[in-house]
């Protein structure tokens, strides 16, 4: 056990699957001798060589398009996307190709490919480094989309994502690189599935669903519910296709309420199938409709906005009020 | 359908150009003899024009090439060992790189392009049939594929776009398996690792980069196996295309850039999208480029070795450029009548690439009818076996449709496809 | 009024176009001289010349780019992207630059350009030539998009969607393109707006929500619930972003009965957000959950496969019978 | 603060190499003179590399840069002007273009150089005193932004990257709206119609088809105008740069493509992305392209003179490769000590932009105490004037993060807005 910030912890893991398995190489820009703007690969490639960290030339479709060369070839190409909204480049890649590969040749052709993506907002930045892009990889077919909240996923999931032998689209919440926790960096990688949703924290009265970033304010909004009397169930959804949505449903059938919360816009956003795919299984033990908070339907706002379009505590508890038949910000409001 | 493709291939008379190189630039060539070897002679690098296929009558500075115009003529610049009248040229720089190839070896590669010429007049014909939904035709790109592939190792790999079916008859893709994908049985047609080549990119240009990044891991893996990427002439404006070379270049992969140059990309003309020829755009990103008569098989085989030699070599990636000529529709749902010349479509069928090394073998004495009998004898049988298999495919059975999405199944497709299966049991039921 | 196929409408509206705004330019892969590979761009190059109708190079992300360009210079541009499957390439100007200019420079530079894609299934066509991308794109803020079902809105809209000072992605039903019907060339283009939904068939007991190439299938599902006494209201949405959801509203209140069909993979579909916005709006309206018809959480398989991804009227009515409480495939399933 | 810039900065022994072009390429230089008017000589098309600019020694085929080594060592074959010492050399390509560029007009570039980079330390400045987020430098590469943007025409348009604040000064960009968006305030700082340039983009590469599209647009309207694309050295390797020069090639867009190579992409250096000097790369899509001092200022106007005018003149797109380097860290967040050699980077002072500028006008007699004194007054002015515009500068209304997402508001946006109107009212009310 050591205690590691949740960048570290991902550092970790990276060396842990370098280890491991000499197929595993790093590639991205800036990975190399810089160790990645946020230092995740820090000293990887002064101790694995610059054959298994590779700086890459600028170009995300170049970098994805030889990751799914070097699969062809057994590698397991653990790729770096600099940012949230640099990953647009690598689209075409990723949803013609590492997407649909396996299909497309009935499993001949396997592509277990990593793609780390530092996401979501509240650090302050300019465009295109605060965005939330999961909805885009959730709706292709063929991608795995994973997430982590804390140190220990952070390491663990990104070790099971590297060992997958499918393509896994691995969201890093950037706002939550200097969290620190406590991490087991032994623990058996088959312990908890990375399918698997986590129950965080216990509650009877509301489901509140979410994931990556927003899992340490939903644990703020639900100490603060306790101490209103109310019980917020959290759940960390860890994986974002596939949904664990017996999880979920579970829940929704104790407690009779959802919340649902993320950064990524509403319209589309993966909140939109959770609360659709719940009221389906669900729909007779919900007493309120699933309800939503999440960023708005605008592109991701200047620096000195996004406090307005982040979900927090205020507003996550204000959707709980709403989901509990409590007064709330839309009692009385007339649409 | 049992009668030789070839005799049905109009015959015009050969006009007077011809593809030899201009012989103003004999001189420079020689020059170039002297100091260079000849892997290195016969590649244009920007660095050093005076390499034979390079050193052009300086110009003005490039004229536009407006969108819509006619393709570029007559190649004046290309490397040429065959003659479309079936003269044998020598060139010095690639000369040796054919040496093995003797007659026995020329008779095995018109045998091959022979059958694959014959395949693909085949399945056309099973796609105006019905039988498949579509077809992308070869006609007149069998010595560029044919000549290319088989310069190949064994664990040499390919990755290529949708039109290459000779390269995957010669590297041995079932018959049936060629015209899967087409029939719209499966989504791809066999198995890549069997074979050393990925089924077809439809997206063009995409495979360009797999196929650096293919090249990347034989590095690392200290093997000289080279991967070949095979594009067209429209795919080099793709931003993938132009990626693929700079990765190419900085890691120095063993990859070689095939691009037939057939002069269109569906109907646009290649002067569309590169106003200078496509063989001049690799050296700028460091790459070494060879432009060759692309309907000329033992040019095309020795601009391969030499890429292949300098892939294994470990001096990285070379760019080809085969000019040649699409002479069919670009799919079978195509109407090339709306933007082909033919007068410029029939100058290309006096360069057909099978004939001029019938001519060869005729004045070599080696065109005797036993040959030509066994060759129609296979391409008939080839295209036999094709069919059968072709109509014997099945569509796969429902519940497939949802296999394979990711190497284990996962509860919420699971759970689809339980939906569906209970959904199609009530029809059974009923 | 003419009888035009839905495609020959397409062409007619362009043709407009052109002729009431010389700013208006089409340019695409093989719309010039060969007038679009479904020749929706028939004859235009001829009566307007290569200057207003560019056959451009192979290069999606180069079609859109340069077309943002020319809209900082004040032209409007058209464009095709050949086919569904092949937008990718281009999705990073679509959604980094298209989608966020106007948002990005607070109104000062705007971006009225269409881009035409044809897409849907049903033609027996090969990889990547019957998708349905759409929630990639409505996903996206600041992006308009729509869709057409029949010759008249396929003129008309078109017209709209130029004549509009935002981005617009128009999907044409690219199965329906030879759908005949009365086209009013003369209609003036406020009549209907873009945005709004459009009731399709009258019906008290059922809401069926569809766009594009599910709408004949959906009429067809009506028809034939109606000889079973059952009424079946057909929405077509036409606009996908925004979404008219008032009129969705309006019948869902009315019937208490919801079901979505569309092309598209469930997952994130635009079904999950219609389904999960009208579950908010109307909970206590509904009688049963809404329930989804779409194509199958898998990639677009191949032609043999495909009766069996895509919605049909058998498929619908089952839905139908499974929101009305009726006997359906899923009585007594257990998952 | 008041103080000027210049005076910190380190100013080392200047070493012995220059930026000359080599004198073997005299020869070849002079013969070109002959035949070819000016703004052709200057500049490099593959099809003739006698002109001055690309007559290099032949070479081997390119070596490969392995990933992470040092950027290339100082440019052997860059147009200059004006050395590091400051002698003004004469350049019969190019002399003629800089011909109007009297002491005065020296002067006047002299002081918008030192003006931006003092603005350019103010912005520095007020990032580390947590003013802004962000900022990245353009330190040593004023020479490159000031020669270039001083070249345009009010009515040509420029479309840029994040680090290009010193064209945006020139193009009369607002002191305030530089900041605006660093302070994150704004998605963008200013009007691009209202100053001819488009706000900077940060996807990189992606701003190089705007301006293709713009110079279309300027050719459909009969205007001569011209569009110029500002990108970095690591941008050429992005597909969409590469589509950029195919789209300007084959339309023959008015088109000036400006790579300020600074040497890094962040901690990449241009080796990585490019085997060859960046500057070759265009010649293979039928772009001329010109290699200049990017820290020669008058070498830049020369050079962005001559593209200008072929695009004036229908003659289309140039590409320019302005080789300078980049002082600073990539922003302010960035850690270049994990990465720059500092032995390099000690070199490029001696290079400084400025400094040389000003040993000229003093050898000429014209750095007067007057001159720098109102030079300095003006830096200092200008910086004072930025920074209380800056901290000014407030957060937006809450409510306006939903206006401007379309050109007329959406029933569905306006609901959202309506809604978080209410919820914030419930604070209000509490
Ligand atoms: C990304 C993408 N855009 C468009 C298409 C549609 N398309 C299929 S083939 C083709 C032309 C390709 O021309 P070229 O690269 O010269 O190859 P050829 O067909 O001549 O062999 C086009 C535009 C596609 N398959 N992929
Ligand atoms: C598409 C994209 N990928 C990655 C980045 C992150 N990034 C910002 S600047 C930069 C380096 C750019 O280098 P260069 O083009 O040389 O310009 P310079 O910063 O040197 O001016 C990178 C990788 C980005 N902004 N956009
Ligand atoms: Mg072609
Ligand atoms: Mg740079």
């Amino acid at each position: 056990m050591a205690t590691l910030t949740l960048a570290a912890a991902l550092t970790s893991g990276l060396r842990h699957a370098l280890e491991d398995d000499p197929k595993v190489v790093v590639m991205g820009e800036d990975v190399g001798r810089l160790g990645g703007v946020f230092r995740v690969t820090d000293g990887l490639q002064k101790d694995f060589g610059p054959d298994r960290v590779m700086d890459t030339p600028l170009a995300e479709s170049g970098i994805v398009g030889t990751a799914v060369g070097l699969c062809y070839r057994g590698y397991r190409p653990v790729v770096e996307i600099q940012f949230d909204g640099f990953v647009f480049p690598a689209f075409d890649q990723l949803v013609t190709q590492v997407a649909k590969l396996h299909y497309r040749t009935r499993g001949a052709v396997r592509v277990p490919l990593t793609v780390r993506i530092p996401y979501g907002g509240g650090i302050g930045a300019v465009e295109h480094h605060s965005e939330s892009p999961e909805a885009y990889f959730t709706h292709t077919s063929g991608l795995r989309v994973v997430t982590c909240s804390n140190p220990q996923d952070a390491h663990t999931m990104l070790r099971q994502a590297i060992a997958c032998d499918d393509p896994v689209v691995f969201f890093e919440p950037k706002r939550r690189y200097w969290t620190k926790g406590e991490v087991d960096t032994d623990a058996p990688l088959d312990d908890v599935p990375m399918e698997q949703a986590r129950v965080v924290t216990r509650g009877d009265d509301v489901t509140l669903v979410t994931y990556g970033p927003l899992v340490a304010t939903a644990v703020d909004a639900a100490l603060a519910a306790r101490e209103d009397g109310i019980g917020i169930e959290v759940l960390d959804l860890r994986s974002l296709s596939p949904v664990d949505l017996a999880t979920v449903e579970e829940s929704v059938r104790h407690t009779g309420r959802l919340v649902i919360t993320h950064e990524a816009q509403q319209h589309g956003g993966l909140g939109a199938e959770i609360a659709a795919s719940i009221t389906e299984r669900c729909f007779f033990h919900l007493e309120q409709p699933p309800a939503r908070v999440t960023g708005f339907d605008v592109p991701y706002p200047a620096a000195k906005l996004e406090e307005h379009f982040l979900p927090d505590v205020d507003r996550i508890l204000d959707a709980v009020d709403r989901v509990l038949g409590r007064q709330n910000s839309l009692t009385g409001w007339k649409g | 359908m049992g009668r030789r493709s070839l005799a049905v291939v109009p015959w015009p008379d050969i006009g007077q150009w011809c593809l030899e190189l201009h012989k103003s630039d004999g001189a420079a060539m020689e020059r170039n003899m002297l100091r260079q070897d000849v892997s290195r002679t016969a590649v244009r690098t920007s660095a050093d024009h005076r390499v034979p296929v390079t050193d052009r009558t300086p110009q003005e500075p490039p004229l536009r090439v407006s969108p819509g115009a006619e393709p570029a003529g007559p190649p004046d610049d290309v490397l040429q060992l065959l003659t479309p009248e079936g003269v044998r040229r020598s060139h010095a720089d690639l000369d040796d790189w054919v040496a093995d190839v003797g007659d026995d070896e020329l008779a095995a590669l018109y045998e091959d392009m022979v059958v694959v010429r014959r395949l693909d007049l085949e399945a056309t014909a099973l796609q105006r049939q019905g039988e498949l939904g579509l077809w992308p035709p070869l006609l007149g790109q069998e010595a560029a594929q044919v000549g290319s592939a088989r310069a190949l190792r064994r664990d040499d790999f390919v990755f290529s776009s949708y039109r290459e079916n000779a390269v995957a008859y010669c590297r041995g893709v079932d018959l049936t398996d060629l015209v899967r994908v087409w029939r719209g049985t499966t989504a791809s047609g066999w198995d890549p690792f069997a074979v050393g080549m990925a089924t077809p990119t439809i997206i063009i240009g995409a495979q360009t980069l797999h196929a650096t990044g293919y090249a990347m891991g034989c590095v690392k893996d200290g093997a000289d196996s080279v991967a070949v990427a095979y594009f067209g002439d429209g795919a080099t404006s793709e931003g993938d295309v132009n990626e693929a070379m700079v990765f190419a270049a900085t890691f120095r992969a063993p990859v070689v850039f095939f691009c037939q140059n057939n002069q269109f990309a569906i109907s646009e003309p290649v002067g569309l999208v590169a106003v200078r020829p496509l063989a001049d755009r690799a050296p700028g990103f460091g790459i070494p480029s060879l432009r060759v008569d692309g309907n000329d098989v033992l040019a095309v085989t020795a601009a391969t070795r030499i890429a292949l030699d300098r892939a294994r070599r470990g001096e990285g990636p070379t760019f080809i450029e085969a000019v040649t000529y699409r002479r069919g529709p670009h799919t079978t749902s195509d109407d090339p009548t709306r933007y082909v010349d033919p007068a410029v479509a029939e100058e290309w069928c006096a360069k057909d690439p099978i004939l001029r090394v019938e001519r060869l073998l005729e004045s070599r004495g080696r065109l005797t009818a036993e040959l030509t009998a066994a060759v129609t004898e296979h391409a008939d049988a080839a295209a036999a076996e094709m069919r059968r298999g072709c109509l014997g495919l099945e569509a796969p059975p429902p519940l497939s449709v949802f296999d394979h999405v990711y190497t284990a199944p996962t509860s919420w497709l699971e759970r689809q496809k339980s939906q569906y299966a209970a959904y199609l049991a009530m029809f059974e039921e009923a």
